[in-house]
């Protein structure tokens, strides 16, 4: 079976992201005073061939452990 | 006489000396400009140079796209004063909108710092009016985002109103179409990956750059 | 905390009391081995650092000479644990890190190199896939790392080396050098003078990052600094580092800095109380003032935060209101966090009350260690194994082997990724044996290398660190340059091991020895220990970072043979030398036997022959025999002009010893027959000729410049498992 | 009223992906067969201010149509 998924990639949030910061302290000059805490991380989607669910969903815990996230500084979140 | 030519400085900018160097060589007069001034009065052409504005965060010119001398760059150039934008001044171009498309992360998905062969497509522009359709120059190109990309009725508006300029003799990055530089409708504003300032000086990168800087202040009217 | 029981007594002498939880912080990290220095300044403080280039010597952010009326500003500095951790962001903030230092010394950082280890790389087949595949990793990351940190600032790479070895696997060593520049009077020690004075923080907010990082990280192996010990990764903000450089430099040219300090290792505890120590001041810090990014951090992390891109800067009460409008502008974070004081104490508060008050200067005057050294009983067993006669069966095979070798190829996957025009100074751009600069403000250039060789160290530290500080006087001659100073990294074990201090000390003498008879003396350096996994320490690796003047109107020559029908002469003489080399470690796969003689005084004169026959312009090509020897030399000379050669082998030695052995102080180079006399007095053969398009040895070997190219420009990138270009 | 959102920006779907093309190429060298249609986008996470759930949305478009999201190359949603 085919699963469809999407994998959010965020910075682990004790961890500094000069990019979410730099957007936020542009943002007001562009007009938007109101927006705060801004972080920028991945978003992957992609399609998985599996027996079930949860064999989907094992699959792309080791992709995201070993590969598609850096576990050190982000951490990830799998729907599928 | 003399020409006036403004190199725009933004947060993060780093080739700004670069040009300047580059258009004393060639006998013009540059001034750095600060993104926030925007007055652009008395200057008889604009350089966006490269670097990495605002960090290239968010994506490559986006938050530069923004500062207060872009309304100043654009009305510039809405009265037929040249503006060239290079490596990351051009992203900033397309991202102000004064250029079309986008430039995005290389197909090889790695920086890449080298010389490059870039043919010269239309000498029909203030920019490569001095040169030959067809000449080969020796450039270097120095980015991670420089795969450019519009869409399917813009390439051909850009192929029917002989819009690209330069394109790769052996593309590095993945561009649409090998396309490494652009002009405006107007044919005014050039946005170029390539970075003609750093192929001035013979004792550094070779001379092929000359030709276009030349070829702006030799046209560019105050 | 790692502060033993003599220490934390001496702790309790200095205050007259129990040292509370911030203040034993504090002198946790600051008598860290990475900070204090402990074991190994007795040693150091012998090395040569007086010249007549020489402005600043060690002790200070960076070293500093003078070439022609300009001040150069020169710093070596390590980032290995981190990078091991996470090779991205830790070659990043290594190159953030020394950047600081150069500016904290007024000067504007205008070249980085990155002189980089790491284990071998899966197609070598030399260790178990999965810790190959681990390297190739390490690799991928520092690399991207390093480019994409250092191309955001605008300055440009301009030189480092990747080599392999089997110790590094566990250990990747991750140097980064800085070069900047200044005018002579610009030129300024970080220091707190004038009690009343104010004192701003730049940049980044403080968070959590890498607390304890240089105690643990840096002073102990790894198996001590277990994984839930570590401090957490910090990422590198390049972007804000740039415009820490502009606004730092803004300040310094309007005279409204009266010191500036970068916040690396220990933080603000660190960057206060050694401004306030050199200035014999005391400071007032008010926490409270210091922005941040994380809640309720407590006063022992925000004293000791390693968060990056973040300076410290001394100005007058009357200036604070222009250096805050520079931050404006530049879009920076500036606080004013206190005040310097006439006390000598450094005095912390948070919400009012005192959290720490402790004499500044006691902080950077730590313990000082002469630790037990003993020579290891297996350097004599390696030195007497037999390298020489095991000759390869087919001699071109061997030599396609070797350079393909990711030692010895091309390393343009590398500095291609960097920026290495930006500036318009890079005169002599990466690739061959040292950069050229050109220099503002002055009319000579800098030529630049750095270099090591951990394989000769390891099997004679004393000999082998001599060779080191060779190889870079080499490579910077071969550019026509005289070399007029250096910097180190010393990267070694852990030092409470016996051996690994002996290693430490031949090699430390070894460094001085060397840099008084080539007239460069010492202007700082950097010592890395505890560079070891479980019982292995890495084969010592003492990094030379060299520079040499070029003086005006002397043109440097390229590698290649560029003029058909010149002749090719070996400057120097060749010995049966392949203890060590890279011959015995790639086609015999040993690490052993007795490395290379060294004559230093025959080292300067066969350099000086070289540099009057480039200053005359009589040489067409020009480079430094080194790894890999005679004939890796030959094939970068064909292989960089396109042009190929015929050779007359020597004989007084078997093919594969004259081809391949290591012997110091030579050069290959090529030029018209009739200037051969020109060179004057030096040992010297005549090789052959410049012809054809093949590399014919004659007699020996026979291989197209067309696949010495393919293998040597491909090899690196097909070993990161990449497809040629 | 303090809104939490998150945002996709993802490359529109006419326009190849090179990273994501990788991924999927360098995928089964590491034992992961199984996936496939992979494509790499930002997720940008932050609060906004606003009135109600409406005002907020209306800020967000705001932002992503001249700022967050550049239309050439990328769609957005909007989560919140
Ligand atoms: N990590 C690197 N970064 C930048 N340049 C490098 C790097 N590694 C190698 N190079 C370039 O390749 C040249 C050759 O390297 P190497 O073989 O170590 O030279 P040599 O033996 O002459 O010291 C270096 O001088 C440098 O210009
Ligand atoms: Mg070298």
């Amino acid at each position: 079976m085919k699963f469809h998924a999407s994998i959010d990639v965020m910075p682990r949030t004790e961890i500094s992201d000069p990019q979410g910061q730099t957007i936020e302290r542009a943002l007001p000059g562009i007009g938007f005073e109101s927006v705060e805490e801004v972080r920028v991380g991945k978003r992957i989607t992609l399609t998985v061939t599996a027996e079930d669910e949860q064999e989907a969903r094992n699959i792309l815990n080791g992709a995201c452990e070993r590969f598609l996230a850096n576990p050190v500084i982000e951490d990830y979140e799998i729907h599928l | 006489m003399t020409k006036r030519v403004a190199v725009i400085v933004f947060p993060g900018s780093n080739c700004e000396q670069d040009a300047v160097l580059a258009l004393r060589y060639l006998g013009a007069d540059p001034h750095y400009v600060f993104h926030r001034d925007t007055n652009l009065a008395g200057f008889d052409a604009v350089v966006v140079p490269g670097g990495f504005s605002y960090g290239d965060y968010l994506r490559t010119g986006a938050i530069a796209a923004f500062s207060p001398v872009m309304e100043s760059i654009r009305d510039f150039a809405v009265t037929g004063g040249p503006v060239v934008g290079i490596c990351n001044g051009f992203q900033i171009l397309c991202e102000a909108g004064l250029l079309p498309g986008a430039l995005r992360r290389n197909a090889g998905l790695k920086f890449r710092c080298l010389p490059v062969d870039i043919r010269v497509e239309t000498n029909e522009t203030p920019f490569t009016r001095m040169s030959v359709q067809g000449d080969v120059l020796e450039v270097p190109i120095n980015h991670f985002e420089g795969n450019y990309y519009c869409d399917k009725g813009t390439l051909q508006q850009l192929e029917d109103e002989d819009r690209i300029v330069f394109r790769y003799v052996n593309n590095p990055n993945g561009a649409l179409a090998d396309i490494a530089g652009i002009v405006s409708a107007g044919r005014n504003v050039l946005g170029m990956m390539p970075h003609p300032e750093r192929a001035v000086d013979p004792a550094v990168g070779g001379t092929d750059g000359q030709v276009i800087f030349s070829s702006m202040l030799a046209g560019s009217l105050a | 905390m790692t502060l033993t029981a003599d220490e934390f007594e001496r702790i309790k002498v200095i205050l007259g009391r129990e040292p509370n939880e911030a203040e034993l912080a504090m002198y946790s990290v600051m008598w860290s081995e990475h900070c204090s220095y402990k074991s190994s300044r007795i040693h150091l403080k012998n090395l040569p650092s007086h010249g007549p280039h020489v402005l600043v010597g060690p002790g200070e952010g960076a070293g500093v000479i003078r070439v022609d009326d300009i001040a150069v500003a020169i710093r070596l500095e390590s980032h290995n644990h981190p990078s091991f951790v996470e090779p991205v962001q830790g070659a990043a903030t290594g190159i953030g890190g020394v950047v600081r230092d150069v500016l904290s010394m007024g000067a504007r950082p205008i070249a980085l190199l990155d002189p980089l280890r790491f284990g071998p790389l899966p197609t070598e087949g030399r260790v178990e896939p999965e810790v190959a595949e681990r390297n190739r990793f390490l690799v991928e990351g520092v690399v991207s790392g390093i480019s994409s940190y250092g191309n955001c600032l605008g300055i440009p790479t301009v030189g480092g080396e990747v080599t392999f070895e089997d110790c590094y696997s566990g250990n990747p060593l991750v140097n980064v050098m800085c070069i900047g520049v200044a005018s002579i009077d610009a030129i300024r020690s970080a220091t707190a003078e004038g009690p009343g004075n104010k004192v701003l923080l730049l940049g980044s907010k403080t968070g959590r990052d890498g607390i304890g990082g240089v105690s643990v990280l840096a002073s102990a192996t790894f198996d001590e600094a277990a994984a839930d010990k570590r401090p957490s990764v910090q990422v590198g903000d390049p972007f804000t580092e740039k415009l820490l450089i502009e606004a730092c430099l803004e300040m310094m040219q309007a005279g409204l800095a009266v010191g500036v300090q970068d916040l690396g290792g220990a933080g603000l505890c660190c960057a206060t109380s050694e401004t306030a120590a050199k200035a014999s001041t005391g400071m007032n810090i008010d926490l409270d003032q210091v922005p941040r990014r994380e809640p309720n951090m407590q006063p022992f992390e925000l004293l000791t935060s390693e968060s990056q891109e973040r300076m410290l800067v001394i100005v007058a009460p009357a200036n604070v209101g222009a250096a805050l409008a520079i931050c404006e502008k530049w879009e920076l974070n500036a606080s004013v966090i206190g005040e310097v004081t006439d006390t000598g104490q450094l005095v912390v508060t948070q919400n009012g009350m005192v959290v720490a008050d402790v004499p500044a200067a006691s902080l950077g005057d730590g313990p000082l260690y002469d630790r037990p050294a003993t020579k290891p009983a297996w350097i004599d067993v390696l030195q007497d194994e037999d390298v020489t006669s095991h000759p390869p069966t087919e001699m071109g095979k061997a030599l396609l082997e070797l350079i393909s070798s990711p030692n010895i190829a091309s390393k343009h996957w590398v500095w291609e990724q960097y920026d290495h025009q930006v500036m318009l100074g890079t005169v002599v751009k990466p690739g061959v044996d040292a950069a050229v600069l050109r220099l503002p403000g002055a009319k000579s250039r800098l030529a630049v290398t750095t270099d090591a060789n951990a394989r000769f160290c390891f099997l004679d530290p004393y000999l082998g660190a001599k060779h080191c500080v060779a190889e870079a006087y080499r490579n910077i001659s071969a550019l026509g340059a005289t070399p007029v100073a250096i910097t180190n990294c010393l990267n070694f074990g852990s030092p409470e091991r016996e051996e690994v201090m002996w290693q430490f000390i031949e090699a430390v003498k070894a460094i001085g020895e060397a840099c008084l008879v080539l007239g460069t003396p010492v202007t700082g350096g950097n010592v890395s220990f505890y560079n070891e996994t479980g019982t292995t320490a890495i084969y010592p690796t003492p990094v030379i970072g060299m520079v040499g003047v070029l003086a005006e109107g002397i043109e440097p020559r390229p590698m290649g043979f560029m003029n058909e029908g010149d002749v090719v002469v070996c400057i120097g003489h060749t010995e049966a030398e392949l203890g060590g080399s890279e011959y015995a470690r790639t086609l015999l796969g040993k690490v052993a036997g007795r490395i290379p003689a060294l004559d230093l005084g025959l080292e300067v004169a066969r350099a000086d022959v070289v540099r009057a026959a480039i200053a005359k312009g009589i040489l067409s090509s020009c480079h430094d025999i080194s790894e890999g020897g005679l004939a890796v030399a030959l094939v970068e000379a064909c292989v960089f002009a396109g042009k190929g050669a015929t050779i007359h082998p020597e004989n007084h030695l078997a093919a594969h010893e004259w081809l391949f052995s290591e012997t110091a102080s030579r050069y290959l180079v090529s030029l018209k027959e009739k200037d051969l006399d020109a060179l004057g007095e030096v040992e010297m053969t005549v090789l052959g000729k410049v012809e054809g398009d093949t590399l014919v040895i004659e007699g020996i070997l026979e291989v197209t410049v067309d696949e010495l190219a393919g293998c040597y420009r491909d090899a690196f990138a097909k070993a990161m498992g990449y497809h040629a270009r």
